[in-house]
């Protein structure tokens, strides 16, 4: 199992990218820190589908019209790109309401704290 | 707090900037099809473009006329592209299906090549109107405090 | 690209994406975030995603960061210093189960670079094949962006509407244009 | 043209939820009308919807005119035409009930609130009709933008709960996009029959297993399951009355459709029985989940606290009726989502009145209700007594097909787990109703007027609705035998 592993660096980083993501959004009390982390669990999710894409020895898939027998086997993957261009979107999309709630929780209770918010909500 | 910025510097390049930036916008949505780029990016700069002089010079004059209205102007742009998309469908066939927008003598690639490029518009429109609204609501109020 | 440059890449996107969580200042941090995206970007123009690149670089890079910096503006860039954080059994169970499954997963994962592999052969040379025929339109992910999976994109930029009308509902001020 | 319902059925909310920002600006009044006259269209198109479905079989759209493994496609059959039904016409019931309690709570935020109700709306119809995996993803990040924003816009505790149930609902989309990564990684396609003709091969594959491990949480987490329901109870009970009717009905139980759609159809039901038995651990969670719902919601003091919990109590029931693995557990199960669907609309209706009228947030303040507010209090009693499970109610016709289908699956002790939850939640209810009556009113009595008429009637809808159902409860099933349930059992 650990050779298969170490052949798949993209993987590994996946991994620890998308642990630490969460591990910081559950943990963290800092509103905008777990929005960082949020950040990197999302992104960590579009390494792994960009490394489905990928194939040996191929270029970009922009097909130049003076091609004249194509071979798919030659142009990287275009669907999971098409994905996560979505994902990039919907991911930016949540940033922006998030932090939309983080400023109005702000200015009602004036931290950034989840505890400090906590205490003054009782 | 965001107070505009008083360097002569920062006036310049935002004086300067601002139409190579859109420039370039439209360049990378017109060249969608034929290199990386689209609407998405397309929208993301324009909206660059617009925040830069935002940014600089505060907001007064025509850019505080777009301040309501930006939400208004992404509704249009996917308007623009949902219309597009409904047009073949109340045409009998289906929703986005360019192919049987009843533009007349067109092969269908060449009118799927040209619905490309009508919902890419559509999408730059909304992203940069929506962009510029959620800076402007995430930067509202703030400024009273 | 070769696999030394992945490395290299992959390793310092690590980096960053450690340095944006255990920088205290908060400030430090999104800056720091916008490197990784950077790095991000370049990685992804790499492995031969360039649109996907380009996206990353203007909204991940650009447009996170500047909704992260005019939020730090308008609030406080300190995180409050802790002793020590809490944390619980369970989460750090929970996180160690779902590393491990990551693992235990990815074993039956098609190689990466496989150019036999089901994700490259079954739909995508569809339309690798054709997308210049059927769209006139030599960059196959705008193709199948715009077109063969043209509702998505439609679903995708009610996303942003959606956002765009979110944060209005949330912060805007109560009178709006009630004319 | 009967193919081309799917698109009207995404298109007639789509359009008006677009139109609204940008008509209201110049009248704002208009908000309230398109909204309310597009989702009684979007009723009526969905039923005829069903109604070709029945009489002559699945329909499917193919967005762009690409035939599905290329393109998307939304398949209207049995089952989604029938989710489509209970949703438009109970979010347009629960829009109309909405109507005073916006101009209350949210003057000056009408706009906003209508058109992303309508995008919720819309969002969820495409998660019932999608019949692709990835595609049904973008509409759960839609619905879950809009419904973040619905829980949140009342300020103060209610913004807090949003942002745990936008940090906890991210968590759970980024684990449901993973999976489909994986599922595509393992098979190449994202369209769900084309997926479901390819995922025999690979069944064995613990890519697979992962997975669909990580779609089953990503969706448990938000349908508000068991042991990750941590967002929901806050979410329902701080969120602002004029969308807790809309969010607590039909919210929670699209995710439960998606997650039916992949366990029974996309992977099927030998498969998710036998091969990789997950429907056996989603039994035990389900069992448990109902009895610990209800047993949390009997310590609750806030009413809409309390719903909240009998929320997680039901969700609990219909995972333990799905995983039986008998076709009268699936229909019994799926009836009382219908059931479930019109008693949540109901009952935070009712909160949500009470709290409009004389400002009652307790169990022990609604007996305020039974002094001048008998439409309200009757809706109560009914929509109570259904949650319980007390002929005729339609409550009670749901739970008896759910033990039905546990006694023909031998499986005691999912029999056990109904009758005890449903009789802690009868303790609850009637712990409450003891309370009404018990309780001295205030003196001297606040002077308390009948809600207004859209609040009234939109209960006495629902009320309706609930007993209708349950006399109807034959007809129903009959339905759901001839063409909703997935063949294979």
């Amino acid at each position: 199992m650990a050779d298969i592993l170490f052949s798949r660096p993209h993987f590994i980083a996946f991994i620890i990218l998308f642990l630490l993501g969460m591990y910081i959004m559950v943990v963290c009390l800092n509103l905008v820190k777990k929005l960082i982390g949020m950040y990197i669990m999302q992104t960590s999710i579009i390494l792994f589908f960009i490394t489905l894409a990928v194939k040996a020895d191929s270029t970009i898939p922009i097909i130049m019209p003076s091609v004249s027998a194509l071979t798919p086997e030659a142009y990287a993957n275009p669907l999971p790109h098409v994905l996560m261009l979505t994902a990039i979107v919907v991911g930016v999309s949540t940033l922006g309401v998030s932090l939309a709630m983080v400023l109005a929780l702000y200015r009602q209770y004036n931290t950034l704290e989840e505890d400090q918010i906590l205490g003054k909500v009782k | 707090m965001i107070r505009p910025h008083d360097s002569v510097i920062v006036h310049t390049l935002a004086r300067v900037f601002t139409p190579i930036i859109q420039l370039f916008a439209l360049y990378v949505l017109i060249h969608g099809h034929d290199s990386p780029g689209g609407g998405f990016q397309a929208g993301t700069l324009f909206a660059a473009s617009f925040l830069l002089p935002i940014i600089a010079f505060g907001i007064q004059g025509s850019l505080a006329a777009l301040e309501k209205r930006a939400i208004i102007l992404g509704g249009v742009g996917i308007l623009l592209y949902a219309g597009i998309g409904l047009l073949p469908l109340l045409l009998g066939g289906e929703f986005l299906n360019y192919g049987k927008l009843p533009i007349p003598g067109m092969e269908t690639a060449a009118l799927r090549h040209w619905g490309i490029l009508g919902v890419e518009i559509g999408v730059t429109i909304t992203v940069a109107a929506t962009a510029v609204s959620i800076y402007y609501s995430l930067r509202e109020r703030g400024e009273g405090q | 690209m070769t696999l030394f440059d992945d490395y290299l890449l992959l390793f310092l996107v690590v980096v960053m994406a450690l340095g944006a969580v255990f920088v205290r200042d908060l400030f430090s941090g999104v800056l720091t975030l916008a490197a990784y995206s950077f790095f991000l970007a370049l990685l992804w123009a790499g492995l031969g995603a360039v649109d996907v690149a380009f996206t990353e670089a203007v909204v991940g890079a650009g447009l996170s960061t500047l909704f992260f910096l005019v939020a730090l503006f308008l609030t406080s860039h300190k995180e409050k210093v802790r002793k020590q954080a809490q944390v619980r059994i369970v989460t750090l169970g929970s996180l160690g189960i779902l590393g491990f499954l990551l693992l235990f997963g990815s074993v039956d994962l098609p190689v990466v670079g496989d150019p036999e592999s089901l994700p490259s052969k079954h739909i995508s040379s569809h339309y690798l094949k054709n997308s210049l025929d059927e769209t006139n339109t030599p960059n196959v992910v705008t193709a199948v962006l715009a077109d063969y999976r043209g509702f998505d994109t439609l679903g995708e930029t009610t996303v942003i509407f959606t956002a765009g009308i979110a944060c209005w509902m949330l912060l805007r001020r109560r009178d709006d244009s009630s004319t | 043209m009967t193919s081309s319902l799917p698109g009207f059925l995404f298109a007639i909310p789509f359009f008006a939820a677009i139109v609204i920002p940008v008509v209201g600006f110049t009248n704002q009044k208009l908000c309230r009308p398109i909204a309310l006259g597009a989702l009684l269209f979007l009723s009526i198109v969905s039923v005829i919807a069903l109604s070709e479905v029945v009489s002559h079989g699945p329909l499917s759209h193919e967005f762009g005119g690409w035939a599905p493994p290329i393109g998307i496609e939304w398949v209207i059959d049995g089952l989604s035409g029938l989710l489509m039904v209970a949703i438009s016409v109970v979010s347009f019931i629960a829009l109309v009930l909405a109507g005073p309690l916006v101009e209350k709570e949210l003057s000056g935020r009408v706009i906003p609130f209508y058109s992303l109700s309508l995008l919720l709306i819309t969002a969820l119809g495409g998660m019932v009709l999608a019949g692709d995996l990835f595609n049904l993803f973008v509409f759960l990040e839609i619905g879950s933008l809009a419904s973040y924003v619905l829980v949140g816009v009342a300020g103060g505790r209610s913004l807090l709960s949003a942002f745990r149930y936008l940090i906890l609902g991210t968590i759970g989309a980024s684990l449901y996009l993973l999976g489909v990564g994986y599922f595509y990684a393992e098979t190449g396609t994202l369209n769900m029959a084309d997926m479901a003709l390819r995922l025999p091969e690979v069944l064995d594959s613990r890519a697979v297993l992962t997975g669909l491990i990580f779609i089953v949480l990503g969706l448990a987490i938000k349908m508000g399951l068991f042991p990750l329901h941590g967002w929901l109870p806050d979410a329902y009970t701080y969120a602002p009355n004029s969308s807790t009717p809309l969010l607590a009905s039909v919210v929670t139980k699209v995710p439960l459709y998606a997650f039916v759609r992949i366990a029974f159809w996309v992977f099927g039901i030998d498969a998710v029985s036998t091969q990789i038995p997950i429907l056996v651990v989603l039994g035990w969670i389900g069992a448990v989940a109902a009895i610990v719902g209800a047993y949390l919601a009997i310590w609750q003091e806030n009413f809409k606290r309390m719903l909240a919990y009998s929320s997680v109590s039901s969700m609990g029931l219909f995972m333990l009726g799905f995983s039986l693995g008998t076709e009268t557990g699936f229909a019994g199960a799926l009836f009382y989502v219908l059931a479930d669907t019109l008693m949540k609309a109901a009952l935070f209706g009712v909160a949500g009145a009470a709290i409009y009228q004389c400002g009652a947030s307790t169990v022990t303040d609604l007996a305020q209700l039974r002094r001048n507010m008998p439409w309200v209090l009757a809706a109560l009693l009914v929509s109570a007594l259904s949650m319980v499970g007390i002929p005729p109610t339609a409550g009670f016709f749901g739970k008896w097909h759910l033990v039905v289908g546990a006694l023909e699956a031998e499986n005691y002790f999912a029999v056990v787990a109904i009758l005890v939850s449903s009789m802690l939640t009868a303790l609850y209810f009637f712990r409450m109703f003891q309370r009404m009556w018990v309780e001295p009113l205030p003196k001297p009595e606040p002077l308390v007027l009948e809600t207004p008429l859209p609040i009234r009637m939109g209960l006495g809808i629902l009320t309706f609705g609930i007993v209708a159902l349950g006399l109807g409860g034959d007809l129903v099933m009959g339905l759901f035998f001839e063409s909703v349930i997935p063949k294979g059992f």
